[in-house]
């Protein structure tokens, strides 16, 4: 049955249905950062993406984009998918009831052939009010700003059926929904937005239900990931972030790796260039072999957080304001490559797309099996086109 | 110098010298050549056979085993071993000083190192005879060691030789009775060859009972009652005082009881004594045999001696003796070759044993076990015996320590005791169990036992 | 002195009488190894009448062991056999008997200190003694003992167990 | 009593055709079963004494034998059952507590074998174990909340230490260790093969409550040392000896109830390593008469702790019971640093045969309930969980992870690679295998040697077979199938069931 078709009438039972199974899905993943924090537009990213049409299958696309909303960077900006009126009227009056709303509008879409069937898409420039600003508390509970935002979008997407936050950093942006990325990225036109770091997906999920909210880029705060592969160790992933409150709405291996990567650098306050020693750690043996300071790190690292270590073939590809981060699982059953050219770094499933849009990388390379690719987006650049109004972009084609 | 110049002939230098053909001579031949694969050795043997294990030739006369059989080392074993084996040439003299001998032929060689490992010869008694022999109808008054063997019938039975004889006299002249003059073990190693051929025997014995240098009384009865039982006789307190020569051949004789005996074959069995007479002893030290030290050296330099023939340790006596048996000889010939070759062997000593099967009642003795205790304090008895069996067990123990053991009827295990006596194994704590029918190994003391099961492989 | 290299390198049976259980079936599977047809039931049933084992299970309450030629260095049996049936192999280093050579003199039970050799009297006079299963890789004995209680090893090898139990010992 | 109400359970069934009346059977039974008969040259057997041990059927060298189970036919009775007539006869004849060994044998539900297992296919390659490297070292020890780093350095330079000490944690090969079994229980070579395969494995085993025997402080690197009830055996070399303590509350097969070691199996060295006179009744209280609560409980890890130096984890072993998960949670909060939980089906020397049968739950619905509770609790990390209780195979361990176990411990089976036929005879002193006796006679069936031999290849089996199941599942390393319930179904479970367990039915996708 090809839901996509019928989603006005179908939506509550296919949320209700990604909230429950987990898809597995094989993927196509893009990303290009500017280190120097320069900006470009989305077409990079389309036309990159397009030449993977391969490894998707139409029923799921997907972007996020950092340093597209300057004139609010210091705003929290939601993107929220509905099924229809009544939800949107619900999750308006929960937003109006936690937030001063600053702007709220439509997402501007254009018809594209191939695209059906979207459901009501809006964006949101909120703002938690004075408490949080002042005490990084609020009425006493015991909560950052960031956890007031994280249970905010977890009730939301857990009780408001028909609404679905698919989008909550500051400065950035997700956009997705059912159909080939480069006919999403169209219907977003994202061509007109700049950013300095975008990731992009194709998806190729192992059946045919089709659902907006179950497209990837997955989003928690700042956080972005695209994904290509099918974990094995979900369970054991999903319990343990569990245990420190997050709860696994969607079923998918994305939505677990947001977690994992939001608990152990956000909460638990990992240095990102030691991340990569849990998510895909090191086998014992070579464990073994390490010198004795390292040996320890690393086996200690394994102790507390083996069941962190994500297993199975993954290649993922995580968006954050200040950084680019791409990651392998430990023994490469998933493909990744990256390439550098001047502050321009490449991510991608394949060496195509980098090829299409960079024809000469200074360099390019396999990264090996748990070896991260980081790229650090250097803030002073950010900073300096925050405060601008929020804008049509212009078109200027991007040179690397 | 001097001395060689005086040798006449210039004769052949031979690295080792070996008198003696059989178990201490060819052990030694064994020994050399463990160290010496080169040194030339050389064996003289009075004998005409390659080589025969002496105490097989009963079992030869019993057709137990043919003339093929009864050698000990198979044909190769010169070969392969690189001897010079002169047979059939009995060494007239040697000279200790000059460190030379002379064969009968005359013929002379020098040594670097000699081995005297000739063995024993029997002793023949001095006995009033009566008759002519058959040829030359020449007269005897008395038969001796000179002339016995030119009588028909009368024979010593330590040789090969002797046994072929005496089977052929036995088969030519249809021999059904055979008297045997001595009840020791010579006697009785060849009635147990007669009676094996079906052939009734009449032993005369000076003492009392058979064997009386190693039964006890008990052991000696089993024995002459199982003898007896057979239709063969045994006279003791009793000896040949006057022999009957017919036509050169013996016909009978008379007993110190002065009982008249027919008879067509006698053997004479009362003993060996070490064959030292061909020795020009000079500084070379004899008594009863020659006297070795623990190294198998002779009081001269580069001789040893081994075998029959010497005299040395009874570990039993804390003293030297003559200890005539087989085993004895091959380990201390073994010893002498090492010795001789610059080796370093010690030969440890020995005790007396022997076996002896007479008509499927199979009998061991060992060590000093005819002692009956009494005398001594330290010595105690035990004796366990089966009438219905006719199983007997003896142990001799002196100051905890086993130095004497017969075992008739059931002779399983036996070693178990040799070990025991060799060892020198306290056993009063397992006293209650050692003449148990079932004896074994279990039995013995925690730590022997230990050291025998655990251990691979003992040096005994 | 040149090392009888059979001595030193050979493997032997070694006895380990703490795990002896007494069972026999040592002494079963000798006897059915020197049966006629080498078929156990039809050894026992129809053959066994006089085979001997060769290796002695002794036993008194729960010790026990089963012990079988060991193929002395310095075999006493070797030295005392007037036949030359008796011989240590150079180069195995095993004490055979050469059943056509030996006369039934017992000298070897005569002076062999573990009583393992015994009067064989179903034929001929001979005696009956371990030969090390010559002919099979391991010896029937070793082979079917369930419990391990007999080790065919080198003296090496044995040294090393020795000194492990050791230490595994009271002291 | 020349009445007997009671038949005998099994019969002994001799092929004539095959007996060579070689008498091993009648050397090898404890029980005097078989009896030989010199002057028929026949051997005759007692049925009535056999407990179907199966130690002559295994060394008969003709296969003569065969051990039947004796069904005598009683009249079809659904309620009462041929088990009920016959307890009440051996109650009527002694008027004593049924005594039993080994685990329950009645036929409760037994969850390993109502769950299946996850293999990939197509979405997610499977990983072969023999060319790729499959990780299942195992640690059991309590875990920081976080950890705290130094960093030195930037850019390529940069150097991270670890700042936070880790607690003591045991290190396992295999996450799978040999349960609490007493030197008394079992025999000294029952304990010494126990030993010798944890140390060779490189995991671990129990000392039970028996205390350690001085030649087993060679293996103590991976020894968990038990502390009981009696307190046997346990001195500051004791505790200081192992690689952990164990606070041992209950055992499986009797929740609630004590020990009862008869003064006949305690010989001299029993009686040096308990540490009690030769001869005495070793008596283990139900309860720890210094726990009879849970702050108790705080203070006796605390007091452990103290005389280890902190160098080791303390943990705790409790039955299953119905309250399973806050009793664990209460540990846990006690200080324990692993949490042992023995199942209904847990094995035993000696346990009254009512509550073995009838007291406690199984280690499935335990184990799932208590890491479900700890992760609730947030406090997870703070203890590892060692399930025990029935583990019978490499999917029996699969499973237990799954659920949340960190590592097992295996106690029958282990038993059973030695040669236990499970007669559930222990009781009697009489272990024709070797294992649960201290009869000499006895005791050198069980050859160290070969008992470590057969344990390492149980462990070494189970190993190989977990690591196929993981690469089967796509899974690299044991961490990565913990509390993985996505990975197994029930079959055949109610909803209840199901959702105690934390499990999708089969049939049903992620």
């Amino acid at each position: 049955m090809d839901w996509s078709g019928s989603i006005k009438k179908m939506k509550d039972s296919t949320q209700e249905y990604f909230t429950r199974h987990k898809i597995p899905s094989g993927c196509a993943v893009f990303g290009v950062a500017n280190e120097a924090g320069e900006r470009f537009d989305g077409r990079m990213l389309i036309d990159g993406i397009s030449v993977m049409h391969e490894r998707s299958n139409g029923l799921g696309g997907g972007f996020a984009a950092y340093g597209i909303y300057p004139e609010f960077s210091d705003n929290w900006a939601f993107h929220i998918f509905y099924d229809d009126t009544a939800a949107r009227k619900q999750t308006e009056d929960e937003l109006a009831k936690n937030f001063k709303i600053l702007l709220s509008e439509k997402i501007p879409t254009k018809k594209v052939s191939g695209i059906s069937g979207p459901p009501l898409i809006f964006r949101y420039f909120l703002d938690t009010g004075d408490d949080f600003k002042q005490n990084s508390r609020r009425k006493g509970a015991d909560k950052t700003e960031q956890e007031y935002i994280v249970d905010f979008v977890m009730h939301i997407n857990k009780n408001i059926r028909g609404a679905y936050i698919i989008s909550s950093g500051k400065n950035m942006g997700i956009f997705k929904g059912v159909g080939f990325p480069e006919d999403i990225g169209k219907f977003f036109r994202l061509d007109e937005y700049k950013g300095y770091l975008w990731t992009s997906h194709g998806r190729f999920p192992t059946n045919s239900v089709g659902w907006w909210g179950g497209a990837h880029p997955f989003g928690l705060l700042d956080w972005s990931v695209v994904h290509n592969g099918e974990i094995s160790s979900y369970g054991t992933n999903k319990r343990f972030v569990s245990g420190s409150g997050y709860e696994c709405t969607l079923s998918t291996d994305t939505e677990v790796i947001t977690y994992l990567f939001d608990l152990l650098i956000r909460k638990q306050k990992i240095d990102l260039k030691i991340i990569h020693l849990i998510l895909a750690s090191p086998l014992w043996q070579e464990i073994e072999r390490m010198p004795g300071d390292k040996k320890e790190l690393v086996k200690a690292l394994r102790i507390l957080y083996g069941s962190a270590l994500v297993n199975g073939p993954f290649s993922i590809i995580v968006g954050s304001t200040g950084f680019m981060y791409a990651l392998n699982d430990r023994i490469k059953l998933r493909p990744l490559v990256a390439a550098r050219k001047n502050e321009y770094l490449f991510v991608s499933s394949e060496e195509a797309p980098i090829r299409k849009v960079c024809p000469s990388p200074d360099i390019l390379w396999h990264p090996d099996g748990g070896e991260p690719v980081i790229g650090m987006i250097k803030k002073n650049t950010v900073k300096k086109e925050a405060g601008k109004r929020l804008a049509r972009l212009d078109n200027r084609p991007v040179e690397v | 110098m001097e001395r060689k110049n005086k040798t006449k002939k210039s004769s052949e230098l031979i690295d080792y010298i070996i008198i003696g053909n059989s178990a201490a001579g060819l052990a030694a031949a064994e020994g050399i050549r463990e160290l010496d694969k080169a040194g030339k050795i050389t064996v003289f043997t009075e004998e005409g056979h390659l080589n025969y294990s002496k105490p097989m030739i009963t079992y030869f006369l019993a057709g137990i085993v043919n003339l093929d059989r009864v050698s000990f080392k198979d044909k190769k074993f010169y070969s392969v071993n690189n001897i010079d084996i002169r047979l059939n040439t009995r060494i007239k003299s040697v000279d200790t000083a000059g460190m030379s001998l002379m064969a009968e032929d005359g013929s002379r060689y020098r040594f670097k190192k000699l081995l005297i490992a000739s063995g024993g010869k029997p002793v023949i008694p001095k006995i009033k005879a009566a008759g002519t022999d058959g040829e030359r109808n020449r007269h005897f008054n008395s038969i001796d060691a000179m002339n016995y063997k030119k009588i028909g019938g009368i024979f010593t039975l330590t040789t090969l030789e002797d046994a072929v004889r005496v089977k052929d006299y036995i088969e030519k002249h249809g021999v059904k009775r055979i008297s045997i003059l001595g009840g020791g073990l010579i006697g009785l190693k060849a009635a147990e060859a007669f009676l094996e051929m079906g052939i009734d025997i009449n032993i005369i014995e000076l003492e009392n009972r058979v064997l009386s240098a190693t039964f006890d009384r008990r052991a000696s009865e089993i024995i002459e009652k199982k003898i007896k039982n057979k239709g063969s006789n045994i006279y003791k307190n009793n000896t040949i005082k006057e022999i009957y020569i017919t036509d050169g051949r013996i016909s009978g004789y008379r007993l110190k009881d002065s009982r008249k005996m027919e008879c067509s074959l006698l053997v004479i069995a009362i003993g060996v004594v070490p064959d030292t007479g061909f020795i020009d002893s000079g500084k070379l030290r004899i008594n009863r045999g020659i006297v070795v030290d623990d190294h198998m050296r002779t009081s001269v330099k580069n001789i040893y001696a081994a075998g029959d023939v010497v005299e040395c340790l009874d570990i039993l006596l804390g003293e030297n003796k003559n200890i005539a048996i087989w085993p004895l000889a091959v380990m201390q010939g073994a010893a002498a070759g090492i010795n001789m070759a610059g080796g370093n062997k010690k030969y440890s000593g020995g005790f007396f044993m022997n076996s002896v099967e007479i008509l499927k009642v199979p009998s061991i003795s060992m060590g000093m076990a005819s002692a009956e205790g009494g005398k001594e304090e330290n010595i105690e008895v035990l004796k366990d015996f089966n009438q219905e069996k006719n199983i007997y067990k003896k142990i001799v123990i002196r100051n905890n320590k086993i130095i004497g053991v017969i075992l008739v009827g059931n002779i399983e295990r036996a070693g178990i005791y040799a070990g025991l006596i060799r060892n020198e194994i306290d056993i009063s704590s397992v006293r209650e169990n050692i003449s148990k029918e079932d004896f074994g190994i279990i039995h013995l003391p925690a730590d022997y036992k230990k050291h025998l099961v655990v251990g691979e492989g003992t040096e005994v | 002195m040149p090392e009888r290299p059979g001595d030193d390198r050979m493997k032997r049976i070694y006895i380990q009488e703490e795990y002896c259980i007494g069972c026999r079936l040592c002494e079963i599977y000798c006897q059915v190894k020197y049966s006629k047809s080498k078929k156990i039931i039809k050894a026992y049933k129809e053959e066994m009448v006089d085979i001997l084992p060769r290796v002695l299970v002794e036993e008194i309450g729960y010790n026990s062991f089963a012990i079988q030629c060991r193929h002395c260095a310095d075999a006493p049996c070797v030295s005392a056999c007037i036949s030359g049936a008796m011989q240590k192999n150079k180069n195995t280093g095993v004490v055979t008997c050469d059943e056509d050579k030996c006369v039934g003199c017992w000298s070897c039970i005569m002076v062999c200190p573990y009583g393992v050799i015994r009067r064989d009297l179903a034929g001929r006079k001979i005696v009956s003694k371990c030969d090390l299963c010559v002919d099979e890789d391991i010896p029937v004995c070793v082979k079917n003992c369930p419990n391990e209680a007999l080790k065919f090893i080198e003296k090496d090898e044995n040294e090393k167990n020795m000194v492990k139990s050791r230490n595994g010992k009271k002291k | 009593m020349a009445l007997k109400l009671t038949q005998s359970e099994f019969e002994t069934e001799r092929d004539e055709n095959k007996c060579i009346s070689c008498q091993v059977c009648v050397r090898q039974c404890s029980n005097d079963v078989h009896e030989y008969d010199n002057d028929e040259d026949t051997i005759y057997s007692d049925n009535l004494k056999c407990v179907g041990c199966h130690r002559c059927e295994s060394l008969c060298p003709t296969g003569a034998l065969k051990i039947k189970e004796r069904k005598s036919q009683f009249r079809t009775n659904y309620n009462w059952s041929a088990g009920h007539l016959k307890d009440i006869y051996r109650q009527a004849d002694s008027g004593g507590v049924l005594l039993t060994g080994m685990g329950s044998d009645k036929p409760n539900t037994v969850y390993w074998d109502r769950i299946l297992f996850n293999a990939s296919q197509v979405t997610n390659p499977s990983i072969d174990p023999l060319r790729e490297p499959m990780e299942i070292k195992t640690f059991i020890g309590r875990k920081p909340d976080r950890l705290d780093f130094k960093i030195n350095g930037s850019g390529k330079n940069t150097r991270v230490e670890l700042k936070t000490k880790m607690y003591p944690q045991l290190e396992l090969s295999t996450p799978i260790m040999f349960s609490a079994m007493s030197y008394g229980s079992i025999s000294f070579n029952a304990c010494r093969s126990l030993a010798s395969a944890a140390s060779q494995f490189g995991t671990y085993y129990n000392t039970g409550e028996g205390g350690m025997h001085k030649d087993l402080y060679k293996y103590a690197k991976n020894t968990i040392v038990q502390v009981a009830s009696g307190r046997f055996g346990v001195d500051a070399d004791y505790l200081n000896a192992g690689s952990a303590v164990e606070i041992k509350i209950g055992q499986g097969a009797k929740p609630g109830i004590g020990g009862h070691l008869p003064g006949e199996k305690v010989t001299k060295d029993i009686s040096n390593t308990r540490m009690i006179p030769e001869g005495t009744d070793a008596l283990s209280p139900a309860p720890h008469h210094d726990i009879y609560s849970i702050e108790d409980l705080a203070q006796l890890i605390y007091a452990l702790k103290e005389a280890t130096d902190w160098s080791k984890p303390v943990g705790v072993k409790v039955s299953a019971v119905h309250n399973i998960a806050p009793i664990a949670s209460g540990i846990v909060r006690a200080g324990a640093d692993f949490v042992a939980i023995d199942g209904l089906r847990g094995g035993t020397g000696a346990a009254p045969q009512t509550i073995r049968d009838n007291v406690g739950i199984p280690i499935e619905l335990a184990v799932a309930s208590v890491d479900e509770r700890l992760r609730e609790e947030g406090i997870r990390h703070k203890a590892s969980i060692i399930v025990g209780g029935s583990i019978r195979s490499s999917s029996d361990v699969i499973k237990a992870i799954a659920l949340g176990a960190d590592a097992v411990y295996i106690g029958t089976a282990a038993l059973i690679a030695m040669g236990c036929h499970l007669c559930q005879k222990c009781y009697t002193g009489k272990c024709n295998w070797g294992i649960a006796t201290q009869d000499p006679y006895l005791t050198k069936r069980l050859n160290p040697e070969i008992g470590t031999r057969r344990l390492l290849n149980l462990l070494r089996s189970w190993s190989l077979e977990i690591k196929e199941m993981l690469g089967g599942a796509g899974i690299n390393a044991v961490e990565s199938l913990k509390g993985n319930r996505e990975h197994l179904r029930g079959i055949g479970l109610n909803d209840r069931e199901l959702a105690v367990l934390g499990i999708k039915h089969a049939g049903e996708a992620w």
